[in-house]
C-alpha cells in the first residue's frame, strides 16, 4: 500500500484538473461536488490503507520514503518529489482526508446555488492536494511545495466573493503574512542546509537524512537561529503572534472553507511542521522558549478577543488562533505528541463548530432572505432560540463546544489537559513553566467562558429574529448535519486514544495508544532528553490536582457564561457602559490591525510612494534626465559662441594659435 | 649685414599688425588687405630666410605666395561684389545671416 | 649706413602698416598697404632679390592693390559705417601685441639653424637673380609652377563666375 | 563542421524572412503577418534540434568558425557555437518570438509590413548575440538588436513614446560603446590572434586590469539587465513599448545584460567578481527591494510588471554572482523563467489594453466576472511571478538564493529573500485591483473574453510555466555542465590570484565528493555516495567546500580574497 | 648659354593630376557649346573623367612613383586618398545636376572647378614638398570659396563663401608663417629632407622655430579639417553653400587635408611626434566634443551635419593622436566610409530640399519614413552610419580609430570619443524621430529622382553597408597604405 502513497494527492488533483478545466461545462452540481467529494474520499481511502499497513508494522519500521521522481538537482543540492509515510504524516493525512471528506460533503449542501460552484470545489480540492502534499513530503521541499500552495488556496478561497472588496483584501492579507512566514521558512532552510553542509558535509532538505544525522545538528547556537526562522514560518502559517491578524479576515471566505482550512488544517501545519523537525528544536531551548510563550500569549490574547466579538465566526476564528495557541504551547514544552493530539481533537470538535456555524449561518440566511432583511446573519445579535428550529445542529454543536470547552470525557479535556500538564512538567523552561500554565489554564477558563457565551446567545434565550423569519428558519438538510453528526461523535469520542497515564490507570488500565504510536517519530527527541538528563516532573499528584483546577476553571467559566447571558442578560451591557474603553478596546481586537497598519503597511506605501515620486522620478531619473539637460543646455550655451561674426571666428583661431604657443613658450 | 632677427622682427610686427587688422576692422576689403600685409610680412620672413641660408628655396615660394595672393585677390574680390551685390554692404558684421 | 636706412625704412613701414588698420577710409587703407609693399620691396633689394623687389611691386602694388582699390570704388565705400566697439577693438588689439609678444619671445629664443647653401652676395650678384629665379622655376620647381598656372586658371574661372552679369 | 550550420541558419533565417516581407504588398496585412509568424514558427522548428543534438557536455557545440575579417592587427572571426548556457536562451528567443508576432495579430493595424520586419530583424539580432562566440560578433549583434528596437519603441508605442524610444537607446549605446573601449583593450592584452571568447577565457589579467574592464563590461551590462539605479529607462520602455515589443524587451533583452555577465563578465574578470561582489550584490539587493516598493504604488499595470522586471533580475544578478552551481544555475533558470512568466504577464496587459485602452488599474476591478479565462490565466502567471512553489518562478528564485546563501553574500541574501513577501504584495495587489471588487466601471461591464488566438498564445506558457515548475531537470541537467566550467573557470583563475594549490579546485562548485550532475542518482543512493567520498581536501579544510565562503559560525575568520 | 640640367620629372607620379586637369580644361572648353539646360551632360563627361582618373590612379598602387625631384610621392597612401577624394568629387557631381537646375544656377562651370579643387586635393595628399601642398591646398581653397559661394543670387551662398575666403585665407598666414619658420629652422621645404636635417642636427628639434613651424602648420591644417578651435566656419560655411558643395566640402577637402596633416607630420616631423600627439589629443577631445555638443541643439539638418562633420573630424584626430599604422590606416578607412555615408546623407537632403533650400529643418522631415520609405531607410542607414552602429561602415571606421588609441595607451582619450559617439547618437536619432515618429505637416512636394542622384544613392548605400560587414579587404588595403 505504501508504493501508492502518490495515489493520496493524485486523487485531489485528477479533482482540480476535472473540474478547473471542465466544470464550467458541466454544471451539474452533483457531478462536480461528487467528483470533487469522492477525490478526497479515494484519498481517504488510500490513507486508510496506508495507516492500517504502518500500524501493522512495529514500531521501528514506521518509516518508508517513495520518490516519484528527482524534482531538482543543482549541484549539492537535490530535491525529490518523494513522500514520507510515518506515524505522523499517516496520522495527519487521516485528519486531512477525512475532515477533507466530510467537508467536501458538507459543502455540496453549504454551496448550493453559488455562482462559481465549479470554482469552488476546483479550490477546495487544490486546497487538499496541497495539504497532503505538505504532509506527506519527504522533504522540506516538497513541504514547501504544499505550505506555499495551501497558502494560495486559503487566498483563493478567502477570496472566493471577489466581488467583496473586503474579501479580497483579507485573502491578500493572509497571503501576504502567510509570506512572511515562508520569508522565515526559506531563511531557516538555508541556514540548515547551508550549515549541515558546509561543516559537516550533509547537503539535505530531507527529512530523512536529517533525522539520521540529528546528532550533528549543535545544541543551541545555530539551531537556534534555524529553529527560530522556521518559526517564523510557522506563526505566519499557524496564526500565531504576531502573524494572527489575519484569520479572524479569513472569515470573509465561505464557511466550510473556514471549517477546513482555517480551523482544522492548513492552519496547524505550522505545529506538523515542527513536530516534523522536533529533533532539531528539542537542540534549542531558546527556541522552545520562544515558542512556548508564544503559544501561551496567543492563546491568552486571543481568547480575550473572543469574548468580545458578535460575529458568530469571528469567535470561531480567535478560537481557533488561541487554540492554535495551545498547540504551541505544547510544542515549545517539548511536548510534541500532545501538540499534535490536540491539533486533532481540535479538527474534530472545531471542524464541527465552524460546520455548525455554517448550518446556522446558512439558515439564518434564508430566513433573513425570505424576509428581505439585510441585517448580519452571521451576528449573534440576532440569533436566539434557535435550538428549538435547529436541534440538529444544536446538539452537534453544543456537543463541540463541551469538548472544546475541555469538560472531561470529551476530547478536548484529553489533549488540553496533556497540555497544561507538560506545560507544568516539563524539564525545559524552570520558572516560567508555572507562568505558562496559569496563562494556559486561564486561557482555558476564557475559552470556556466565550464558547459558552456563543452556544447561549445562539441557541438558548428568545429569538430575536421577527416573526416572519423565525418562520422561514428550518433544519439544514442531511448533507449538512451529516457530517456534523460525524464530527460530534469524534469530538465526543476521539481523545479516548490518548487517555493520560494516571487517568488511564485510575480507569483500569486504558492504555494510551496515540503516545505509543507518535513513539517513533519522536524517538530521537525522546533519546536525545533521556541522555541530556532532561526529566519532567513526575508527581501523580500534581497532575491530579492540576487536572481538577482547570476542569474547575472550565466550569467556572460556563457558569460566568451562563450567568451573564442567560440568567441575567443585562449584566454585559452594564459591563460595556462601565469600561467602555476596555470594550472597545477587546472589541476591536486590541486594534493589532491598526497598529500593524501604522507600523508597516502605511510606510511601505509612503515608502514606495516616496521612492517613486520622490527617488525614481525625481532623484534617479532626475540625473539621466539631468546629463541629457545639461547636454542641451551645454549645448544652448556653446552654441550661441558660433556668433556668425567672421571677427568672433578669427579670434577664436588667432586666441588658439595663442595658446598652443604659449603652451609650447611657458611650459 | 644686419642681423637676420631684424628682419624677423619687422616680420613679426607686420604680422601682427595684420592681425590686429582682421580682429579689428570691420570692411571686409580691409580685412583682406590687412591679410595680404600678413602674407607680405611672412615673404618677408621667407626671403630673409633665404638669403641668410643661401638657397634660393625661400624666395620660390614667396614667388608662388605672390601667385596665390592674387589669384585670391580676384576670386576674394568676386566674392565680395556678388555680396555687396545681395547685401549693399561688405561689412562683416553683416555677414551673419548663419549663425549659432 | 645700413642698419640706419634699415630702420628708417622699417620704420614707414610700420608705420604705414598701422595706418592701414587705423585709417577709416578704405582708400586711405590701400594707400597706405601700397606704401607698406614699397618699403617691403626695399627689404627685398636689400636682402639681394631684386626680382622679387620688382615683382613685389608690379605684382601687389601694381596688380592687387589696384584691383582692391578698383572695387572699393565700385562699390563706392566711403568711410566705415559704424566703428567696432571699442572693447572688441581692445580685445582683438591685445590678442594682435599678444601674437607679437610670443613671436618675439620665440625670435629671440630660437635661431636659424637650416643647412647654410652656396648663395651668398657675389654668387647672387655673378648668377644674376633673375636667372637663378628662372632656372630654379624651370627646373626643381617646375611642379609648383605649373600649379600655378593650374590655380590661376580656376581663379579666372572662378571670379568671373562669381561677377559676370548672368550665368 | 561537416554537419549543417544550424546557427546560422537560425539566425538569418529571420532575416530571410524581412526581406521577403520587404516584398510583400503593403496592404495585405494577413499575408504579412502570416508570413511573419511562419517566418518565426519555422525558426522555431528549426531551433528544435538545438536540444535534441545537444550533448551535456559542457563544451561549445554548433561550432562555426570561418575567418571573417583579417586586417592589420586584427582579426575578426565568424565563430558561433553554444552550450548549455546559450541553448535555452536561444529557445527562449525563438519561442517567444511566433507568439509575440501573434500578439500583435489584432494590436498592430497600421505599419504592419514595417513592424513585422522590426520584429524579425530583432530576432535575428538576439539569437546572433546569443550564438556569437567572437566578442567582436557579439558586439555587432548587441548592437544591432537596438534599432529594431527603438523604432518598435518610437513608431508602434505610447503617448510618450519618443523620449522612450530615445533614452532605451542612449543609454545602452552609452554602457556598449564602453564595453567595446575594454573589449579593444582586452584585445590588446591578449596579444595577436581573434577575438574568439574561448582565448580570452585563457588569459591571466592583472587585477587591476579586470578592474577596469569588469567595470566597462558590468556598466553595460547592468544598463542591459537593467540594475538598480540604471533601471530608468525600462519602465519607460515598457509603458511604450507596444505589446510585443514589451514582451521581447522582458523576455529576451534583459537577459542579454544577464547573459554578458554569465559569458563574459565574470569568466573573463573572475578577481574582479570577487572584488566587486559586494557592490552588485548590494545594487542587486537594492533592486529587489526598492523595485518591490516603487512597484507597489504604481498605477499603471505595465509599469508596475516593468518595476517588477528589475526585482526579478535583481535575483537573476545575486545567482550569477554568487557563482556557484545553484546560484548560477538558478539565475539562469530564473532568467528563463521571467522570460515566460513576465512576457506572459506583458501579454495579458496587452489584451486588457487592447480592449480598454487604458492600463491605468484604477480603470479596471472586478473583471474576473466578465473574463473569467482571462482571470484564470492571468492568476497564474501572477502566481508563477510571485514565485509560487509548483510553478517555474520558485525553482528560479529559490535556488538562486540558495546559491546567494552558500556563498560569501549571505547578509545580501537575507535581505534578498524578504523580496518574496514584497512580489507578493505588489502583484496580489494589483491583481486584487484589476480582477476583484466590483465591476463598478460601466465601460468593463461588455469586456469580451480571450478568443481562441488569444488562448492559443498564453496556452504555450501556461503550460511552460507549470513544466518548468514541476519538472526542471531537463533545463537544469543541461545547464549544469557548462556551468561547472565556467565557475571552475573563475575559480581557477581566483585560486590563481589567490595562490591556492590547483588541486583543491573542483569543477563541482566546490562541493566536495557531490556526486556528478549529470548522473541522476536515485534519492537513496545519492546520501551514502556523499558520505563515502570523503575528499581529501575536505579533511584538510572543512571550509573547502565553498571557497571564501565561511562558515557560519565563524564569519570573521573567513578567508576572503585578499 | 650653359644647359640646364632638368631633374627627372616622371609624369607618372602626377599621372592621375594631369589627366584630371586636361578633363577640367575640356570640360570647360566643351561648356560654352552646351545648352543652358542641358548642363547635365558634363557631370556625367566629368564623372567619366574621374573614371579615368581614378583607373589611372589605381593602376600605381603597389609602385611608388616619386617625381619632380621629391616634390611628389605617387605612393599607396596618396593612391588611397586620392580614390577616397575622387570617389567625393564624384558622389557630390552626381548630386549636383539635380540641385544646381532646382536653384536655378547650373551654369555648367561648376564642374571644372569641381575638377579643378580635386587636382588640388590630389596634390595634397601626393606633395611632398611644402609648396606642392601649399599650392594644392591654395587650389582647393580658391575652388571651394568659389564654389561655396557659386549660387550668387542667394544670400547665404554669398556668406558662406565670404566668410570662407576670409577666414581661410587668414589661416593661410598662419600655415605659411609655420613653413617659413621650417624652413627657416631646416632650411628646405622638402618633407623628407626637413626630417633627415631634424634627426642629423639635434639642434633642430629643439629650436622653437622648428617646434612652432610645426604647430603653425598643425594649425593650419586643423583649420582645413575643423578641428576645434579652428572649426568655427565650418557650420556656417556648410550651411550656406550649395548642398551639392557641402556634401563635397565636409567629405573630400577633410580627406585631403588629412591627407597632408599625416604626411607632413609622419614625413617631416617624427622627431617632435610627443609635440604633435600632444597638441592633437586635446585638439581631438575638444573637436568631438564642442561638434557633438553644439550639434545637439541644431535643427537645420545641413548646419546639424555640419557639427556632426567636425566631431568627425575629431574621431580621426584620435586615429591621428594614436600615431600607429592602425591610426593612420583607421583615418584612411574612415574618410572612405565617411564620404560615402556623409554624401549619402547629403543626397537625401538634395532630394527632399525645396528651391532656396527651403525645408532643410529636421521639422520638415517630419513623417518622411512613411511618405518616402525608401529615402528615409537611406537616411537611416547613413545616419546610422555616422553614428557608428553596426554593421555600418562608420562603426568599423570609429571600431579602428578608438583600437588605435587604446593600443596606443591613449584609453582615455578612447572613453572621451565613445562617450562623444554616445551623445551624438542624441542627434543622429533626433532626425529618424522626426521621419518615423510625427505625423507629417504637410504633402512634399516631390520632384523625383534623377538617374544620377540614384546612382550616388547607390553607391553610397552599398558601399557604406559592405565596408561595415566585410570591411576586411578594404582595411587591409587602408593597412598596406600607411606602410611607408
Amino acid at each position: 500500500m505504501f508504493e501508492y502513497v502518490w495515489l493520496i494527492p493524485l486523487f485531489p488533483l485528477i479533482g482540480v484538473v476535472i473540474n478547473g478545466l471542465f466544470g464550467k461545462k458541466i454544471k451539474n452540481e452533483a457531478v462536480i461536488g461528487g467528483i470533487a467529494t469522492l477525490a478526497v474520499v479515494g484519498s481517504f481511502v488510500v490513507a486508510c490503507g496506508i495507516l492500517f499497513q504502518l500500524l501493522s508494522l512495529p514500531g521501528e519500521e514506521r518509516h518508508f520514503v517513495k520518490t516519484v521522481f528527482t524534482w531538482i538537482q543543482c549541484g549539492p543540492f537535490k530535491a525529490d518529489m518523494a513522500f514520507l509515510i510515518d506515524p505522523l504524516s499517516a496520522l495527519m493525512l487521516m485528519v486531512v482526508t477525512g475532515v477533507g471528506s466530510l467537508i467536501h460533503l458538507y459543502s455540496i449542501g453549504y454551496m448550493h446555488g453559488e455562482e462559481g460552484f465549479y470554482r469552488y470545489f476546483t479550490y477546495l480540492n487544490l486546497f487538499t492536494f496541497s495539504m497532503l502534499l505538505l504532509v506527506s513530503g519527504a522533504n522540506m521541499l516538497v513541504m514547501f511545495i504544499g505550505w506555499e500552495g495551501v497558502g494560495l488556496c486559503s487566498y483563493l478561497l478567502i477570496g472566493y466573493y471577489f466581488h467583496k472588496k473586503s474579501a479580497g483584501d483579507a485573502g491578500k492579507k493572509a497571503f501576504v503574512m502567510n509570506r512572511v512566514g515562508d520569508f522565515g521558512f526559506l531563511l531557516g532552510l538555508f541556514t540548515l542546509f547551508y550549515y549541515m553542509g558546509v561543516n559537516h558535509n550533509v547537503w539535505t532538505v530531507d527529512f530523512t537524512e536529517l533525522a539520521k544525522h540529528a546528532d550533528l545538528i549543535p545544541v543551541g547556537g545555530v539551531t537556534t537561529v534555524v529553529c527560530l526562522c522556521f518559526f517564523l514560518g510557522a506563526t505566519g502559517k499557524s496564526a500565531q503572534i504576531p502573524l494572527y491578524t489575519w484569520l479572524p479576515d479569513a472569515m470573509e471566505g465561505p464557511t466550510p472553507v473556514s471549517a477546513l482550512i482555517h480551523a482544522a488544517t492548513m492552519v496547524t501545519a505550522g505545529v506538523y511542521m515542527i513536530t516534523r523537525m522536533n529533533y532539531v528544536y528539542i537542540k534549542s531551548p531558546t527556541a522552545l522558549l520562544v515558542v512556548a510563550c508564544v503559544g501561551a500569549a496567543t492563546a491568552l490574547f486571543a481568547a480575550t478577543i473572543g469574548t468580545a466579538q458578535n460575529d458568530i465566526k469571528r469567535v470561531l476564528a480567535y478560537s481557533t488562533v488561541s487554540q492554535l495557541g495551545y498547540m504551541f504551547l505544547a510544542l515549545g514544552c517539548g511536548a510534541f505528541g500532545a501538540g499534535v493530539f490536540h491539533l486533532m481533537t481540535h479538527a474534530f470538535f472545531k471542524a464541527c463548530l465552524f460546520l455548525g456555524s455554517g448550518s446556522v449561518i446558512h439558515a439564518m440566511h434564508h430566513a433573513l432572505h425570505a424576509e428581505h432583511s439585510s441585517a448580519d446573519p452571521q451576528d449573534m445579535r440576532n440569533m436566539g432560540g434557535l435550538r428549538k428550529k435547529m436541534p440538529i445542529t444544536f446538539l452537534t454543536f453544543l456537543i463541540a463546544t463541551i469538548a472544546i470547552a475541555g469538560i472531561p470525557g470529551f476530547a478536548g479535556f484529553f489533549s488540553k489537559d496533556e497540555i497544561l500538564w507538560q506545560a507544568y512538567a516539563n524539564p525545559f523552561h524552570g520558572p516560567v513553566n508555572f507562568v505558562l500554565w496559569a496563562v494556559g489554564a486561564t486561557a482555558a477558563g476564557l475559552t470556556a467562558f466565550y464558547m459558552f457565551r456563543l452556544v447561549f446567545m445562539t441557541f438558548f434565550g428568545e429569538t430575536r429574529l421577527s416573526e416572519k423569519a423565525w418562520h422561514h428558519l428550518h433544519e439544514s438538510p442531511i448533507v449538512i448535519t451529516l457530517p456534523l453528526m460525524v464530527l460530534a461523535a469524534l469530538s465526543a469520542l476521539g481523545g479516548w486514544i490518548g487517555v493520560p497515564k494516571v487517568l488511564g490507570e485510575a480507569l483500569g488500565g486504558l492504555p494510551n495508544m496515540y503516545e505509543h504510536y507518535m513513539e517513533p517519530v519522536l524517538a530521537y527527541s525522546t533519546e536525545y532528553m533521556h541522555t541530556a538528563g532532561l526529566h519532567g516532573l513526575h508527581s501523580e499528584a500534581a497532575e491530579w490536582g492540576l487536572m481538577g483546577v482547570s476542569v474547575l476553571i472550565a466550569c467556572c467559566g460556563i457558569a460566568v457564561a451562563a450567568a451573564l447571558y442567560v440568567v441575567k442578560p443585562t449584566i454585559p451591557a452594564a459591563f460595556t457602559s462601565t469600561f467602555p474603553a476596555l470594550h472597545r478596546a477587546v472589541y476591536n481586537k486590541w486594534y493589532v490591525d491598526e497598529i500593524y497598519d501604522f507600523l508597516f503597511v502605511n510606510p511601505c506605501k509612503a515608502l514606495g510612494q516616496f521612492l517613486w515620486k520622490g527617488f525614481d522620478v525625481v532623484v534617479v531619473d532626475g540625473i539621466v534626465n539631468g546629463v541629457a539637460a545639461v547636454f542641451r543646455g551645454f549645448s544652448g550655451i556653446l552654441r550661441h559662441v558660433q556668433t556668425g561674426f567672421v571677427h568672433n571666428y578669427a579670434y577664436s583661431m588667432v586666441l588658439g594659435v595663442v595658446v598652443i604657443v604659449a603652451c609650447y613658450l611657458f611650459r | 649685414m644686419l642681423a637676420l632677427n631684424n628682419y624677423l622682427i619687422v616680420s613679426a610686427i607686420l604680422f601682427s599688425i595684420g592681425c590686429i587688422g582682421v580682429l579689428t576692422k570691420r570692411n571686409a576689403i580691409v580685412i583682406f588687405m590687412c591679410v595680404e600685409l600678413m602674407l607680405n610680412a611672412v615673404n618677408l620672413s621667407f626671403i630673409a630666410f633665404s638669403r641668410y641660408l643661401g638657397n634660393l628655396d625661400g624666395q620660390i615660394f614667396v614667388f608662388f605666395v605672390m601667385t596665390v595672393a592674387a589669384a585670391e585677390a580676384a576670386v576674394g574680390l568676386a566674392l565680395m561684389i556678388a555680396f555687396y551685390k545681395n547685401r549693399e554692404s561688405i561689412d562683416v558684421e553683416d555677414i551673419n545671416v548663419m549663425k549659432l | 649706413m645700413e642698419s640706419i636706412f634699415f630702420i628708417v625704412v622699417a620704420a614707414v613701414a610700420v608705420i604705414s602698416s598701422l595706418l592701414v588698420i587705423t585709417c577709416k577710409n578704405p582708400i586711405n587703407s590701400a594707400l597706405s598697404l601700397v606704401m607698406t609693399f614699397f618699403c617691403l620691396a626695399t627689404f627685398y633689394v636689400m636682402l639681394d632679390a631684386p626680382f622679387l623687389a620688382v615683382t613685389q611691386v608690379i605684382v601687389y602694388a601694381g596688380a592687387i592693390m589696384v584691383l582692391i582699390i578698383f572695387v572699393i570704388m565700385l562699390l563706392n565705400i566711403r568711410t566705415e559705417t559704424a566703428k567696432r566697439s571699442s572693447h572688441a577693438v581692445f580685445a582683438g588689439s591685445a590678442l594682435g601685441i599678444f601674437v607679437l609678444f610670443q613671436t618675439c619671445l620665440f625670435l629671440m629664443r630660437g635661431g636659424m639653424t637650416g643647412a647654410p647653401g652656396p648663395l651668398d652676395h657675389a654668387a647672387i650678384v655673378k648668377a644674376g637673380h633673375v636667372e637663378l629665379i628662372g632656372k630654379a622655376l624651370f627646373t626643381d620647381f617646375l611642379l609648383p609652377f605649373e600649379i600655378t598656372s593650374i590655380l590661376l586658371l580656376a581663379a579666372i574661372v572662378g571670379a568671373v563666375i562669381l561677377a559676370k552679369k548672368k550665368i | 563542421m561537416s554537419q549543417l550550420p544550424l546557427l546560422s541558419i537560425l539566425t538569418f533565417l529571420p532575416l530571410i524572412g524581412a526581406i521577403l516581407l520587404l516584398f510583400m504588398p503593403k496592404n495585405s496585412h494577413g499575408a504579412i503577418r502570416g508570413l511573419a509568424l511562419a517566418v518565426s514558427a519555422v525558426t522555431f522548428v528549426a531551433s528544435i534540434p538545438l536540444i535534441t543534438g545537444f550533448n551535456p557536455t559542457g563544451g561549445f557545440q554548433f561550432v562555426e568558425n570561418v575567418p571573417w575579417i583579417a586586417a592589420g592587427p586584427f582579426q575578426m572571426s565568424y565563430h558561433l557555437g553554444m552550450d548549455g548556457i546559450s541553448l535555452w536562451l536561444i529557445i527562449l528567443t525563438t519561442f517567444i518570438m511566433p507568439i509575440a508576432i501573434l500578439s500583435t495579430w489584432t494590436a498592430v493595424e497600421e505599419k504592419v509590413k514595417e513592424y513585422m520586419i522590426c520584429l524579425l530583424l530583432l530576432e535575428v539580432g538576439m539569437i546572433g548575440s546569443f550564438v556569437a562566440l567572437d566578442l567582436f560578433l557579439f558586439y555587432i549583434y548587441w548592437e544591432v538588436m537596438l534599432i529594431p528596437m527603438y523604432f518598435i519603441i518610437g513608431i508602434w508605442g505610447g503617448k510618450n513614446r519618443i523620449y522612450a524610444a530615445v533614452k532605451f537607446f542612449i543609454y545602452t549605446m552609452v554602457g556598449s560603446l564602453l564595453m567595446l573601449v575594454a573589449l579593444i583593450a582586452l584585445y590588446f592584452k591578449a596579444g595577436a590572434g581573434d577575438f574568439s571568447i574561448l582565448r580570452f577565457y585563457e588569459l591571466n589579467l592583472d587585477p587591476v586590469t579586470q578592474t577596469w574592464m569588469f567595470l566597462a563590461f558590468a556598466l553595460a551590462f547592468a544598463i542591459k539587465v537593467p540594475m538598480f539605479p540604471l533601471h530608468t529607462w525600462l519602465p519607460d520602455a515598457h509603458t511604450e513599448a507596444p505589446t510585443a515589443g514589451s514582451v521581447i524587451l522582458a523576455a529576451v533583452l534583459l537577459k542579454m545584460g544577464t547573459y554578458g555577465y554569465v559569458r563574459f563578465a565574470i569568466p573573463l574578470f573572475p578577481d574582479a567578481q570577487a572584488k566587486f561582489m559586494p557592490l552588485i550584490a548590494t545594487l542587486s539587493v537594492i533592486g529587489i527591494v526598492y523595485a518591490s516598493l516603487v512597484a507597489m504604488v504604481q498605477q499603471d499595470v505595465k509599469k508596475l510588471v516593468a518595476y517588477s522586471s528589475v526585482a526579478h533580475l535583481g535575483f537573476v544578478m545575486m545567482g550569477i554572482f554568487a557563482l556557484n552551481q545553484q546560484g548560477v544555475a538558478g539565475g539562469m533558470l530564473q532568467m528563463l523563467n521571467h522570460g515566460v512568466s513576465t512576457g506572459a504577464l506583458f501579454l495579458i496587459v496587452g489584451f486588457i489594453y487592447e480592449r480598454r485602452h487604458t492600463r491605468m488599474i484604477s480603470d479596471f476591478g472586478g473583471l474576473a466576472k466578465q473574463m473569467p479565462i482571462f482571470a484564470t490565466i492571468f492568476m497564474i502567471v501572477t502566481f508563477s511571478s510571485i514565485g509560487l512553489p509548483g510553478t517555474n518562478g520558485f525553482v528560479g528564485e529559490f535556488l538562486v538564493l540558495l546559491g546567494a546563501f552558500e556563498s560569501s553574500m549571505r547578509p545580501w541574501a537575507i535581505i534578498a529573500t524578504s523580496g518574496v513577501i514584497l512580489s507578493a504584495v505588489y502583484m496580489l495587489w494589483m491583481f486584487q485591483r484589476v480582477m476583484f471588487g466590483e465591476l463598478s466601471n460601466p465601460k468593463n461591464q461588455n469586456l469580451k473574453d480571450l478568443n481562441a488566438r488569444e488562448i492559443a498564445i498564453m496556452i504555450p506558457l501556461v503550460v511552460l510555466i507549470f513544466v518548468m515548475g514541476v519538472y526542471p531537470r531537463p533545463f537544469l541537467d543541461t545547464m549544469a555542465p557548462s556551468i561547472d566550467n565556467m565557475i571552475a573557470q573563475a575559480k581557477k583563475k581566483q585560486a590563481v590570484a589567490m595562490n591556492v594549490p590547483a588541486g583543491m579546485i573542483n569543477p563541482h562548485a566546490g562541493i566536495p565528493g557531490a556526486p556528478p550532475i549529470t548522473m541522476p542518482a536515485p534519492a537513496g543512493e545519492a546520501a551514502p555516495a556523499a558520505q563515502a567520498a570523503p575528499a581529501v581536501p575536505t579533511a584538510a579544510n572543512p571550509h573547502a567546500g565553498i571557497p571564501g565562503a565561511p562558515p557560519i559560525e565563524a564569519p570573521a575568520a573567513a578567508p576572503e580574497n585578499k | 648659354m650653359e644647359t640646364i640640367a632638368i631633374p627627372a620629372i616622371n609624369l607618372a607620379a602626377i599621372m592621375p593630376e594631369v589627366i584630371l586637369s586636361v578633363v577640367a580644361m575640356v570640360l570647360l572648353l566643351v561648356n560654352v557649346f552646351v545648352p543652358s539646360e542641358n548642363k547635365g551632360y558634363l557631370a556625367y563627361l566629368s564623372i567619366i573623367g574621374l573614371a579615368i582618373t581614378a583607373a589611372s590612379t589605381v593602376s600605381g598602387w603597389g609602385a611608388p612613383q616619386i617625381g619632380f625631384g621629391g616634390a611628389v610621392m605617387e605612393d599607396n597612401f596618396a593612391i588611397f586618398f586620392k580614390v577616397v577624394l575622387l570617389f567625393a568629387a564624384g558622389l557630390a557631381i552626381l548630386i549636383s545636376d539635380r540641385y544646381m537646375s532646382q536653384e536655378g544656377c547650373n551654369s555648367g562651370e561648376f564642374y571644372p572647378l569641381m575638377l579643378f579643387a580635386t587636382v588640388g586635393m590630389m596634390f595634397m595628399a601626393s606633395g611632398t614638398d611644402m609648396m606642392v601642398i601649399f599650392l594644392g591646398l591654395e587650389l582647393l581653397s580658391i575652388c571651394l570659396y568659389v564654389l561655396a559661394g557659386y549660387n550668387r543670387d542667394s544670400v547665404k551662398s554669398n556668406e558662406a563663401g565670404l566668410k570662407y575666403f576670409l577666414l581661410g585665407a587668414f589661416s593661410t598666414g598662419f600655415l605659411l608663417y609655420g613653413m617659413c619658420l621650417t624652413y627657416g629652422a631646416t632650411g628646405s621645404t622638402k618633407l623628407a629632407a626637413i626630417a633627415n636635417y631634424a634627426i642629423q642636427n639635434q639642434a633642430v628639434a629643439s629650436n622653437p622655430f622648428f617646434v612652432i613651424g610645426m604647430l603653425l602648420i598643425a594649425v593650419g591644417f586643423s583649420f582645413k579639417v575643423a578641428a576645434a578651435p579652428f572649426h568655427m566656419w565650418t557650420p556656417d560655411v556648410y550651411q550656406g553653400a550649395p548642398t551639392p558643395v557641402t556634401a563635397f566640402m565636409s567629405a573630400g577637402p577633410k580627406a585631403a587635408a588629412f591627407a597632408a596633416f599625416l604626411r607632413t607630420m609622419i614625413f617631416a616631423f617624427p622627431m617632435l611626434k610627443g609635440n604633435w600627439t600632444e597638441l592633437l589629443w586635446v585638439l581631438a577631445v575638444l573637436t568631438m566634443t564642442v561638434g557633438n555638443v553644439i550639434a545637439l541643439s541644431q535643427d537645420n539638418v545641413k548646419r546639424m551635419l555640419a557639427y556632426s562633420s567636425i566631431a568627425h573630424a575629431g574621431y580621426a584626430l584620435v586615429g591621428f593622436t594614436a600615431c600607429n599604422a592602425e591610426g593612420a590606416a583607421g583615418i584612411l578607412f574612415y574618410m572612405l566610409s565617411y564620404t560615402f555615408m556623409n554624401i549619402g546623407a547629403f543626397a537625401v537632403v538634395v532630394l527632399i530640399g525645396k528651391k532656396g533650400e527651403k525645408n532643410g529643418n529636421v521639422q520638415d522631415l517630419a513623417g518622411l519614413g512613411f511618405k518616402r520609405p525608401l529615402l528615409a531607410v537611406l537616411l537611416s542607414v547613413f545616419l546610422f552610419s555616422l553614428a557608428g552602429i553596426p554593421p555600418t561602415a562608420g562603426f568599423i571606421g570609429k571600431f579602428y580609430l578608438f583600437s588605435a588609441a587604446i593600443k596606443s595607451g591613449y584609453i582615455g582619450l578612447a572613453i572621451i570619443g565613445v562617450l562623444n559617439s554616445a551623445a551624438s547618437v542624441y542627434y543622429y536619432l533626433r532626425v529618424m524621430v522626426y521621419m518615423y515618429f510625427k505625423e507629417p505637416q504637410e504633402d512634399y512636394e516631390w520632384a523625383g529622382v534623377t538617374p544620377a542622384v540614384a546612382l550616388c544613392l547607390v553607391i553610397a548605400l552599398v558601399s557604406t553597408l559592405v565596408l561595415g560587414v566585410v570591411p576586411g579587404t578594404v582595411l587591409e588595403l587602408a593597412q598596406k597604405a600607411v606602410q611607408f
